[in-house]
């Protein structure tokens, strides 16, 4: 059986998102090989019911998209489908960007986010880990169940994903001058 | 005053939101003509929301201070600014489009959200609970756990905010204004906002100003009034992001 | 998407056997659709790492014999990794305050606690039960050899106990306020 095959097999059975850490250390395989074995994953799944799901940390398996409204009879808990627009202006930013640290989202929204990125971590909508330089403060990314509810398999289903990355990059370094100057 | 717009600021999500349903309202671009043009409409809102508990409030005024530097050139076009005054003009024009951008590809999330769920097994493997402890699991170790989580606890930030108490309204200014350049004709925008400490009172008395130096009223004084403007734009706090 | 994914969509959702009739109810097909789209389905999972199974009456997918060592190694490690700080953050919450729901503990940490809370409840660390108001909701509480393992009997002799929980009804009775102010 080969790895893509495993990873099926491993995720099928979990039923919830595994991160890449563990499937490299339950495989024994690298990061370079499991950086190969998901387009492999991914492609093989075309045409089934079953999509892979993926963000920068983690896979998990869905049902595929067309088969949404014949589940949505069968699952007896209501989703929720309405977001406020505070939500929706931080998860758009955290989607594009992330991960992105609150201090950029705020630069962005033009206001205080923490109220609003805690109840989107509550939802299980973002998740969060330690800025690489600055332990004591986090950078926001989407989670895997935040693709799930927008139907996406990943972030480059978003509409206009490349050319949002191009825009920016031009912003970021205009970001940094501003925060720059607020340092010193 | 002009007070054509009459949306409930509450619906705002802040100064951004509402500076750019301003600019799209008048079907302009984002610029320092459409930001000096919106500005009155601006103000007035902030105006309108002083019985109201504004969320964000400190944003709300931060953003004011940056428009009255940007009205303050379009009416005097030969007035000096200094240079992170320029800088925190163009950052706001930046944070604007950017803004913009964000919200016009949040119309996508919005339409899509909860709409085709990708749905997980909606059962997980039944494993038998097997009682497995780990060595991590001491009374020290949980005790400095349950004061990590006691720690990140989110706090109340007590953080002063900008009171808004009491907004006098622009007409309000203009009036009093007028009436003590009639009578003295020699008035300072320094005596003019006197005692008056609070941000939001200052940037309307000097917006005022402003107005009548525009509309001729005090051009007789203009050259020594003019030395009195900068100063009182000086009390001004430049924003910062 | 045909008919064969689709059953396959379903089966993984329900992750359980399903019977050919509510099959074909469900999708509105035939038993001779139904006998036609199946074998199809088994082909096309060929060298896959999920496998469908049947009898005469029934169908389900499950994982490919060939994984069940890996499978095993799995569960071994769900039960005797290492918690890390966000399982014991978890767990203290559930100890301190438990009998306690999960949107208590997700609103006291400040992020999701649903993957967590399921690695807990294998572990035999917490169980849960019926939330007496409300019989779809759970509360989470520690199993009694929890207690035995820490040498106590009753939550109130674990470290501090009182001093915990003031802060967090503090916290509790305080942030709300806060939050439900800045809410509009």
């Amino acid at each position: 059986m080969d790895l893509s095959a495993k990873i099926e097999a491993l995720l099928f059975y979990k039923s919830e998102p595994m991160s890449h850490q563990i499937l490299e250390r339950l495989l024994g395989i690298s990061r370079d090989e499991l950086k190969k074995a998901l387009p492999v994953l991914e492609e093989r799944l075309s045409g089934h019911g079953i999509t892979l799901i993926q963000n920068d940390k983690e896979v998990s398996l869905a049902t595929d998209r067309e088969m949404s409204e014949l589940i949505e009879d069968l699952t007896k808990e209501e989703r929720e489908k309405d977001l406020g627009k505070a939500s929706l202006e931080t998860l758009t930013i955290v989607l594009y960007k992330g991960p992105v640290s609150k201090a950029q989202i705020d630069y962005i929204r033009g206001v205080n986010s923490s109220f609003i990125l805690r109840n989107l971590l509550i939802r299980g909508l973002v998740e969060r880990v330690p800025h690489k330089l600055d332990k004591r403060a986090y950078v926001y990314s989407p989670t895997t169940e935040l693709f799930s509810y927008l139907g996406i398999s990943k972030k480059n289903e978003l509409p206009e994903f490349s050319t949002v990355q191009e825009e920016i990059a031009h912003f970021e370094k205009n970001f940094k001058k501003e925060e720059d100057k607020n340092e010193s | 005053m002009v007070e054509n717009y009459r949306v409930k600021l509450e619906s705002f999500e802040g100064p951004l939101d509402l500076l750019l349903t301003l600019i799209e309202e008048r079907k302009m671009h984002i610029s320092d003509v459409s930001l000096a043009a919106i500005t009155d409409d601006y103000l007035s809102y902030l105006e309108e929301a002083e019985s109201v508990h504004l969320r964000h409030t400190a944003e709300f005024i931060l953003v004011a201070s940056t428009l009255v530097l940007i009205k303050s050139r379009s009416l005097l076009p030969n007035l000096k600014l200094k240079d992170e005054e320029e800088e925190s003009i163009e950052s706001l024009e930046e944070q604007l489009m950017q803004y913009k951008r964000f919200r016009e590809l949040s119309v996508y999330i919005q339409n899509h959200f909860g709409k085709k769920v990708l749905y997980q097994k909606s059962k997980t493997p039944s494993l038998e609970p097997v009682f497995s402890p780990t060595a991590e699991i001491t009374k020290s170790n949980l005790l400095s756990a349950i004061y990590r989580v006691i720690q990140s606890l989110p706090k109340i930030e007590y953080v002063p905010q900008v009171v808004m108490k009491k907004m006098l309204s622009l007409k309000e200014v203009i009036d009093s204004l007028t009436e003590r350049i009639n009578s003295a004709l020699s008035v300072s925008f320094k005596e003019f906002s006197g005692g008056q400490k609070e941000r939001v009172t200052i940037v309307i008395g000097f917006l005022a100003m402003l107005e009548l130096v525009r509309r001729g009223v005090i051009t007789a004084e203009q050259q020594k009034h003019f030395g009195d403007i900068t100063m009182g734009r000086a009390e001004v706090d430049t924003p910062h992001y």
